[in-house]
C-alpha cells in the first residue's frame, strides 16, 4: 500500500534507533563508573584550562546570514530542478525554458546576497 | 478499522505541534516543530507523495527549521521565558478552535469516501514533472519573482545601515 | 480447534530467519556498519601516519594494529559520563544517537548488489539527500545543548558551512539524474551499464567528492570540530560513549557517501566478471573513494568558514550549474534551444 | 486504505492548534511556528483530496511543490522582520511592537 521500498526503509531505521538508544541506556545504567560526589570543577564546562567566564550560549554576529538565506531559497530551487531533471529526455526544450528562467531570475538574489555578506559592517 | 501506521503517524503530527506551541524552552519548540513536520511528511508518504516527502523534509526541516533554530539562538535566550498567555484570549481561543473541530468533524463523516487502492497515473514522478513543466512553466516562471521579492525583502530588512 | 496464535518463538525464529532481517542485521545492516567504522578508524590513522612518515597504530594486533579502534571502543565505553551541569540533558545525550542513526540509515539505500539492497526506493537520490541535510541540524543541537562556548561555536559553524556546500552537492548529483532519468539508484547503476557516468560527468564527479568531503566534514572542511582553534569543536563536551558515537557517525558517513559515489559514478555493482562478482566490485570501488579521501587528509590544511562560503557559492555553484548545462547539452544536442 | 475523513481530521486538528497558537501567545516566533503548522495542513488537504478522489490526479502534489516554496520564503521574511525586531527593542513580545516607524 505504501511506495515500494518504504517500509523496509522504516524497518531498518527502527531497528538501528533501538539498538543505539539500548546500548547508550545500558552504557548508562550499568557499565560507565559513577562518581557520588562530583566535584564542581568536574562537571565545570571545559575550556581548555580557563575558568569559564560569561554565558555558554555566546552572543554572534550574524555576518554569514544572507547565506543561510541564500540555502533556503536554494534548496527550493533544487527541488523543481530535480523534478525537471527526472524526465529531461521527453520534456525536451520546450520543458526546459520555464526552468532557464527560474534558475537565471535566481541569481540576483545570490548576486546581492554575496555583496551584503562580503560587508561585514552591515550587520 | 483506520491501520495502525497512520495513527502513529498522526499521533507523532499532533502531539509534536502542541508540543512546539506549548514548550517552555523556545528550542524545544523549533526541535517538537521539526518533528512534526517529519509526522506530515510521514503522512505524505501514506498517500503515495514520496517525492514531495523528501523535498518536504530536506527543504522545512532541513532549512526552514534551522533558519528558526537559528533566530530562536540569536534572539531567544536573551530574556527569560515569561509566563505568556492571559485568561481571557485563551478562553477565546479554545471557543474557535472547539468550533472549528466541530465544523471539520460534521464535514469529515459527511463525505467518508475512500480512497482508490491503486493510483496509477495520480503518483507517478514522471507525469508529476511533465504536468510541473508543461501544463505549469509559467506559473513556474512568476514563482521565481516571488522568492526574488521574498529574499531581497528578508535582506534588507535584516541588515542594519552603520550609517 | 481454534487455531493458536503461532507461539512467540516461532514468530521471533522466523522474523530473525527472515531476509530482511539478516540484510538489516548483518551485510549492509547494523554489524557489518559497526565493524566498518572501527576499521575505518583504524585506517585513516594508519593512512595519515603513513603520510607523514611515522607508524601509526600497530601494538594491539600482530598485522598492523588493525583492532586498535575495538580497543578503544572497549576503553571508551567504560569512561565515566561527565555531563557538564549546565548542560541540556535531552539534546545531549540524543543528538548524536540520531546523528549515528541518520548517518547509518543512509547505507539501506545504496544497491550494493540486487539482492543486498535493503530498501528499493523509488525516489532514492532525493531520500539520501534529505537525510543528509538533516544531520548538521542535529549537530548544532549538539553544540547547542553543551551550554559552554567552544561547542556552541562549533555548531553554529556547522550550520553555516552546511549552507556553503550543500546546494553543490545537490546540483551535482542532478546531472546524473539527468543522465539515467530517474532517482532510482538501482536504475541508476543499470543505466550505466553502456558507459560509467564518470567520464560524461568528469566536472560533477569532482564537485561530488568535494562537497562529500565537506559534508563528512573530515579535513580540509572540518570547521566544526577543529581542533587547534576550537578543541574539538562540538563534540569538545563529550565523554566516554557518546564521543564516540559522535566520531562514529562521521566515519559511518565517510563509507556511505564513498559507496555513493561509486554506485553514481562508478557504475555500482557493474564490472567484468559474472554477475555474482558485483558484491565485490561495489566493496572494490567503495574502498579505492575511500582511500582517495583518507589520503586528502594528509595533503590539505583547513578551510577558513569564510572562504568556504564565498567560494563554496560563487565556484562550486557556478561549476556545478556549468555541469547542469553540459549535460543537457550532451542530452538535447547542441540546437536545441 | 485510508478513508479522507481520517486525513481531513488530522488537518483540521493542526489547523486548531496552529489557531489556538497564534491568538494567546506573545512571543513572535511562537506565532511563527503556528503560521507554519496552518501551512502544512493546509498542504496536508490538498495532497489528501488530490490522492483520495476517485481517479487520482497529480496536480495536488505540483500544487504543494509551490506552496512549500512559498512557506519557506514567509517563513524567512518573518525571521527577517523578527530579527529586527528584536535590534530595535531587544525583546520581541508583540505587544511591545506598539511604535509604527522603524
Amino acid at each position: 500500500m505504501v511506495a515500494e521500498g518504504i517500509p523496509e526503509l522504516v524497518y531498518y531505521l527502527g531497528f538501528i534507533t533501538v539498538n543505539t538508544l539500548a546500548l547508550v541506556v545500558i552504557l548508562i545504567l550499568l557499565v560507565s563508573p559513577r562518581d557520588k560526589k562530583p566535584t564542581p570543577v568536574k562537571r565545570a564546562p571545559f575550556e581548555s584550562g580557563q575558568i569559564a567566564v560569561g554565558r555558554g550560549r555566546t552572543r554572534f554576529i550574524i555576518q554569514y546570514y544572507p547565506y543561510l538565506l541564500m540555502f533556503v531559497v536554494y534548496d527550493v530551487v533544487a527541488m523543481f530542478l530535480f523534478a525537471w531533471a527526472v524526465n529531461l529526455r521527453t520534456l525536451g526544450a520546450a520543458g526546459t525554458i520555464p526552468v532557464l528562467v527560474f534558475v537565471s531570475v535566481l541569481l540576483v538574489p545570490l548576486g546581492y546576497a554575496l555583496h551584503l555578506a562580503n560587508r561585514p559592517e552591515n550587520w | 478499522m483506520t491501520d495502525p501506521a497512520f495513527l502513529v503517524v498522526a499521533a507523532v503530527t499532533i502531539i509534536g505541534a502542541i508540543m512546539a506551541i506549548e514548550a517552555r524552552d523556545l528550542v524545544y519548540g523549533a526541535a517538537a516543530l521539526g518533528i512534526s513536520f517529519l509526522g506530515i511528511a510521514g503522512l505524505f508518504i501514506l498517500l503515495d507523495a514520496t517525492y514531495v516527502a523528501a523535498f518536504q523534509i530536506s527543504v522545512y526541516i532541513g532549512a526552514v527549521v534551522v533558519l528558526i533554530l537559528f533566530t530562536v539562538m540569536l534572539v531567544g535566550p536573551a530574556k527569560g521565558e515569561a509566563p505568556m498567555e492571559h485568561k481571557r484570549a485563551s478562553l477565546f481561543a479554545a471557543v474557535l478552535v472547539s468550533m472549528f473541530l466541530g465544523i471539520g468533524g460534521s464535514l469529515a463523516s459527511a463525505n467518508a469516501f475512500p480512497g482508490v487502492e491503486v493510483c496509477g497515473s495520480g503518483c507517478d514522478l514522471q507525469i508529476l514533472s511533465q504536468t510541473l513543466l508543461n501544463n505549469y512553466g509559467t506559473q513556474l516562471e512568476l514563482l521565481s519573482f516571488v522568492l526574488v521579492a521574498a529574499v531581497i525583502g528578508a535582506l534588507t530588512l535584516a541588515k542594519t545601515e552603520k550609517a | 480447534m481454534v487455531d493458536l496464535p503461532p507461539d512467540p518463538i516461532q514468530m521471533t525464529i522466523a522474523m530473525i530467519t527472515s531476509p530482511l532481517f539478516l540484510k538489516v542485521a548483518i551485510f549492509p545492516g547494523l554489524t557489518s556498519i559497526g565493524i566498518i567504522a572501527a576499521i575505518l578508524t583504524w585506517l585513516d590513522r594508519k593512512i595519515t601516519a603513513r603520510v607523514q612518515l611515522r607508524i601509526g597504530p600497530q601494538y594491539v594486533s600482530p598485522f598492523g594494529g588493525i583492532l586498535q579502534s575495538f580497543a578503544d571502543l572497549i576503553k571508551l565505553a567504560f569512561k565515566e559520563l561527565i555531563i557538564p551541569e549546565k548542560a541540556d540533558r535531552f539534546f545531549f545525550i540524543l543528538a548524536p544517537v540520531f546523528g549515528l542513526v541518520l548517518g547509518a540509515g543512509l547505507i539501506a539505500l545504496i544497491p550494493f548488489s540486487p539482492e543486498t539492497l535493503i530498501s528499493n526506493v523509488e525516489v532514492g537520490l532525493p531520500v539520501f539527500l534529505a537525510f543528509v541535510t538533516l544531520s548538521p541540524t542535529l549537530v548544532l543541537l549538539a553544540g547547542w545543548s553543551a551550554n559552554s562556548k567552544y561547542p556552541f561555536i562549533g555548531g553554529l559553524r556547522s550550520l553555516f558551512q552546511q549552507t556553503g556546500y550543500e546546494i553543490p552537492l545537490w546540483l551535482s548529483s542532478i546531472g546524473v539524474v539527468m543522465l539515467a532519468g530517474s532517482f532510482n539508484l538501482t536504475k541508476i547503476v543499470q543505466a550505466q551499464s553502456t558507459g560509467w557516468f564518470i567520464l560524461p560527468q568528469l566536472l560533477g564527479a569532482i564537485i561530488f567528492l568535494v562537497t562529500s568531503v565537506a559534508e563528512q566534514e573530515r579535513i580540509p572542511f572540518d570547521l566544526p570540530e577543529a581542533e587547534p582553534e576550537i578543541i574539538m569543536g562540538w563534540q569538545a563536551e563529550y565523554p566516554g560513549f557518546l564521543f564516540l558515537a559522535a566520531q562514529g557517525a562521521g566515519f559511518v558517513k565517510l563509507y556511505a557517501f564513498s559507496a555513493l559515489f561509486a554506485t553514481i559514478y562508478l557504475g555500482g555493482y557493474l564490472g567484468p566478471g559474472p554477475q555474482f562478482l558485483g558484491l565485490f566490485w561495489s566493496l572494490f570501488k567503495t574502498t579505492i573513494m575511500i582511500v582517495l579521501v583518507i589520503l586528502l587528509r594528509g595533503a590539505f590544511g583547513r578551510v577558513r568558514l569564510d572562504q568556504l562560503l564565498k567560494y563554496g557559492w560563487t565556484l562550486l555553484l557556478g561549476l556545478a550549474i556549468i555541469n547542469i548545462a553540459i549535460t543537457y547539452f550532451l542530452i538535447e544536442g547542441f540546437p536545441a534551444i | 486504505m485510508e478513508p479522507l475523513s481520517s486525513f481531513f481530521a488530522v488537518s483540521i486538528i493542526l489547523l486548531g492548534i496552529g489557531i489556538y497558537g497564534m491568538t494567546t501567545k506573545r512571543s513572535a516566533i511562537r506565532i511563527l511556528f503556528s503560521v507554519e503548522l496552518v501551512y502544512n495542513a493546509a498542504n496536508l488537504n490538498i495532497i489528501a483530496f488530490s490522492r483520495l478522489r476517485n481517479p487520482p490526479i497529480i496536480t495536488g502534489q505540483v500544487i504543494v511543490l509551490f506552496s512549500i516554496s512559498l512557506a519557506a520564503m514567509e517563513a524567512a521574511v518573518g525571521l527577517a522582520i523578527i530579527i529586527l525586531a528584536f535590534r530595535i527593542n531587544a525583546d520581541i513580545d508583540l505587544r511591545k511592537l506598539t511604535k509604527l516607524k522603524g
